[in-house]
């Protein structure tokens, strides 16, 4: 009964979904007990926070449920062990800050904040972490453009870089609204997650 | 009979109105002290000599003693992962070494074994012992920088130029493998991109008969020189739980008692089949975070030693066709080849679903990647975890009520790469 | 007599004017505000650098200064050592006492140690 | 050689016996060329790379390079080595305004001539478009020798004797006129 095993017991009162993919365990719970989800891990044994990031899943392909997942990385030294705790958002909803649990957490949600705008109330001095002051938007999200800039040749000519990979994979078609022939690149369908 | 302070008085308070309080001596003023002192608000900017890079310090000193200390980085954001995002697994390996390039192997190595275990791919064991020879060297060239910086923000001058000495022989080496001496292009999804060349062993056995005796030489030089005792030791104290607190890993972490190393905890690649010890001391100041990084040369010895023994001749590729190119003369012949070779070299491989973590150890702490795939040739979502973003946090506990003099070490001590932090 | 003291003076005098005229005339000059604005390590000025510091700089300043120029007057004495060594010596010992004595003292005021 | 010959003799004559004629424009410009003090401003990967440049085996210090000045008020040369980001792309144009004339760029490395492989919101594309650069040196990272035959092109540049791809001379840097 490994310490993973009893914390996810210990978690699902609280409406945690564990979930497990190549051997790695992680616990979906609701916004409202993530603190509470959080400060049970610490005390179970869990006591270094590794990193917490944000996902954007807003083309993900059949992707059901909110937009944005935040993501704690949570690794016991002594169990040597590891769990992801994951909460699903949409935009605009706030989660509380876990810095009183650990200080190292302050740089980490800064991080998610700058990144996908997912404010933490309660955090110490949340302000952008590394992006320019001028640059409003989240880089991060999914639909901020990636600001690519076309190669130019003195004669005029041009590479727009999205149009020259969608020839690759077929994604978004870029100024010249070349589809990339038939060799569109395919999605394997979707095998659906445990 | 309350004594009016100046702040009292509201903006514009003049000497007399203050002075000339009625019945209020001059013994009787309140003291100097609760005159509040405006602490001096210094900017160690982003082009200073001691941060390592394009680190900005904004430091509240109250005359020598740092007060209040707010580390702003962010100069040298890339954004890594943004564009990670719009490029296929096999091209992501030009974009890792490039975040800590005092580390790439490293970094290359925790991609590359991120997407592998996305894939489920069976790496040879002759490219997982090549993988480990050049992680290790590439550590020792690392901390060699570390060392050199390090003791050169503390005014020493010549250790710089020894351990560049030492450094641009590894960089030989590399140089000899990859054909770079930076910014490695070597490590390949399922393997590497090519077989060592054979009088590499030999050249590696050679630097490392030579090696131990250059580490003495830099231990005389700085470890035993009492300016640098005076100015490390018992200065910037991280205890054990401050530095679990603020997610401090790698050496520093050991520094400061906690022997994690993910080489030992969680293998990778091979090491579980190699001995070597985790240094570990409880003092936690930035004496034991130079000693520790004095003693991981010794260790990286040792590994490279025992996967220079255990090299065997092998294939250095996965042999799915799915993962790894077909070789060159192959092609002429088989036609699928000719397929798989087509499909990989314009798309790219698919891995399923899903995401994937594989923490590693590079010279800084703990580092993974976090891919989150959808199926499509790019991934989808890559987050890296970098030890030097997380490591700068533990920069204000170790230097608040200290002089500003050891800030400048506590930086060297705690060895960010502005790459990383700001990725 | 002392025309070769002269010449050492002159010859240090126009070293050093030529160092800075030569530096001056002949480098170009195009001002703008910004390069005449104070060097923060790349970031625009903030506050400015009369605000009020602590006066525990000003003691350690006047300490190096007393024992700077104690070690200044080493050299005269360390050039006419021969003329007298055991009356010279001895008027070292005197004055690097009388010194020392403010030193001890130093220490146990602990003017030195900055917390 | 009497001194009146110096008076006599055309200038022909005196040169092919050994006697150096210059202006002082050039002599000026040849002692700074050949002390062009680098201010350091590493930002990544190419700093390394710089720094290797003046370690012991390619020794930047052999032409006139030898110490990198930490403030901008003491140094020719801004070295751009590594990528430049939008947030420091105003910090460098500080810096490099607050250089003394004259003053030269050398845009060291791929991500500092044309943003390399960052073509995203973060990089700034040519360093061209924040300061007037002198020399691109390619590579990612360039090589020590890269570098130190970039300063090498730099002195040529100073000395008045570099040409642009059209054959025409570049003219030598202005000594005092300005």
């Amino acid at each position: 009964m490994s310490l993973v095993e009893r914390l996810v017991d210990e978690l699902k009162p609280l409406g945690g979904k564990p979930a497990e993919f190549k051997r790695m365990i992680s616990v979906t719970i609701d916004s409202e007990h993530i603190v509470e989800a959080v400060k049970n891990a610490k005390t179970a044994g869990f006591e270094m926070i590794s990193d917490i990031f944000g996902i954007d899943y807003l083309n993900y392909p059949q992707h059901q449920g909110k937009r944005f997942s935040v993501a704690y990385n949570l690794y016991s030294i002594s169990a040597n062990e590891r769990i992801f705790i994951r909460v699903n958002i949409n935009e605009g909803e706030v989660l509380p800050t876990i810095t009183h649990l650990w200080n190292g957490a302050s740089f980490m949600e800064r991080e998610v904040y700058d990144m996908f705008g997912i404010e933490f109330d309660g955090h110490p001095d949340l302000r952008k972490l590394i992006t320019p002051e001028d640059l409003d938007g989240h880089p991060h999200r999914k639909d901020f453009p990636i600001g690519e800039t076309p190669t130019l040749f003195n004669e005029g000519r041009f590479i727009d870089p999205a149009a020259f990979r969608s020839g690759l994979t077929g994604q978004d078609a870029g100024l010249s609204g070349h589809q990339g022939g038939m060799r569109k690149g395919y999605r394997t369908d979707a095998n659906e997650e445990a | 009979m309350t004594v009016k302070k100046p702040s009292d008085f509201g903006a514009e308070v003049t000497a007399e109105q203050v002075m000339t309080q009625p019945g209020v001596t001059v013994t009787d003023m309140p003291s100097a002290s609760e005159f509040e002192t405006k602490l001096m608000r210094l900017n160690v900017g982003p082009q200073h000599p001691s941060t390592h890079g394009v680190l900005r310090v904004v430091v509240d000193l109250d005359g020598e003693t740092v007060k209040r200390i707010v580390p702003q980085i962010g100069y040298l954001h890339t954004g890594f992962e943004k564009t990670m995002e719009h490029r296929t697994y096999q091209q992501g390996v030009t974009y890792s070494n490039r975040m800590d390039y005092l580390h790439g192997f490293g970094h290359d190595l925790a991609y590359v074994l991120s997407v592998e275990k996305l894939l489920d791919a069976n790496v040879p064991v002759r490219a997982q012992q090549v993988r480990v020879i050049l992680n290790e060297l590439n550590r020792i060239a690392s901390h060699l920088v570390f060392f050199g910086t390090g003791i050169l923000d503390m005014g020493a001058l010549t250790l710089f130029f020894y351990t560049m000495r030492e450094r641009e022989q590894i960089l030989d080496l590399f140089e000899m493998v990859c054909g770079v001496r930076m910014n490695y292009g070597y490590f390949r999804v399922g393997g590497l991109s090519r077989d060592i060349p054979e009088g590499f062993t030999d050249a590696v056995r050679q630097f490392i008969t030579g090696f131990p005796k250059m580490v003495d030489q830099y231990v005389g030089l700085f470890a035993k020189n009492d300016i640098f005792v005076n100015r490390t030791k018992g200065v910037g104290v991280l205890s054990r739980e401050t530095a679990l607190d603020y997610g401090l890993t790698g050496p520093s972490l050991r520094a400061s008692g906690v022997g994690l190393d993910f080489r030992k905890a969680q293998p990778y690649s091979g090491y579980e089949n190699y001995d070597f010890d985790v240094p570990t001391s409880d003092k936690g100041d930035v004496h034991a975070r130079f000693m520790m990084r004095i003693e991981e040369l010794a260790e990286s010895l040792k590994i490279i030693e025992q996967a220079l023994d255990a090299l065997e001749p092998g294939p250095v590729k996965d042999p799915d066709r799915r993962i790894s190119l077909p070789p060159r003369q192959e092609l002429e012949t088989s036609m699928e080849a000719v397929i798989f070779h087509f499909k990989l070299a314009t798309e790219g491989f698919h891995p399923p679903r899903g995401e994937v973590y594989v923490p590693t150890e590079s010279a800084r702490g703990e580092l993974g990647y976090y891919l989150v795939s959808d199926g499509g040739s790019m991934p989808y979502r890559v987050k890296v975890r970098v030890p030097s973003l997380i490591n700068l946090q533990s920069l204000e506990p170790a230097c608040i009520d200290g002089v500003f003099a050891d800030m400048v070490a506590n930086i060297a001590s705690l060895d960010p790469v502005m790459g990383d932090v700001d990725k | 007599m002392y025309f070769h003291l002269l010449m050492m003076f002159l010859a240090a005098g126009t070293i050093g004017v030529l160092a800075i005229v030569v530096g001056g005339v002949l480098g170009p000059k195009k001002h703008s505000t910004v390069k005449l604005e104070a060097y923060e390590s790349g970031n625009p000025v903030e506050g400015n650098a009369r605000e009020r510091f602590p006066i525990h700089f000003y003691l350690v300043a006047m300490l190096f200064i007393i024992f700077d120029i104690e070690t200044a007057f080493f050299y005269p004495l360390a050039v006419k050592f021969r003329a007298a060594p055991v009356f010279l010596f001895t008027n070292a010992i005197i004055f690097v006492a009388i010194l020392a004595v403010g030193y001890v003292y130093i220490l146990k005021k602990g003017v030195l140690n900055w917390k | 050689m009497a001194l009146q010959d110096l008076f006599e003799k055309d200038i022909q004559e005196l040169e092919n016996e050994g006697i150096l004629f210059s202006s002082l424009e050039k002599l000026v410009a040849w002692g700074r060329s050949n002390s062009l003090w680098p201010a350091t401003f590493g930002l990544a990967c190419c700093a390394i790379e710089m720094m290797q440049s003046t370690n012991s085996r390619n020794d930047l210090a052999r032409f006139g390079s030898e110490v990198f000045r930490a403030s901008p008020r003491q140094s020719d040369v801004m070295i751009v080595a590594g990528r430049l980001s939008k947030k420091m792309a105003p910090v460098m144009r500080r810096v490099y305004d607050q250089m003394p004339d004259p003053k030269w760029v050398i845009s060291m490395g791929a991500c500092a001539s044309s943003g390399g492989m960052f073509n995203n919101y973060a990089i700034v594309q040519n360093v061209d478009s924040v300061v007037p650069v002198d020399i691109f040196v390619p590579g990612c990272p360039p090589r020590p020798e890269a570098l130190v035959y970039a300063v090498m092109q730099l002195q040529k540049k100073v000395r008045g004797e570099a040409f642009d791809q059209q054959g025409i001379e570049l003219p030598m840097v202005e000594g005092w006129k300005a």
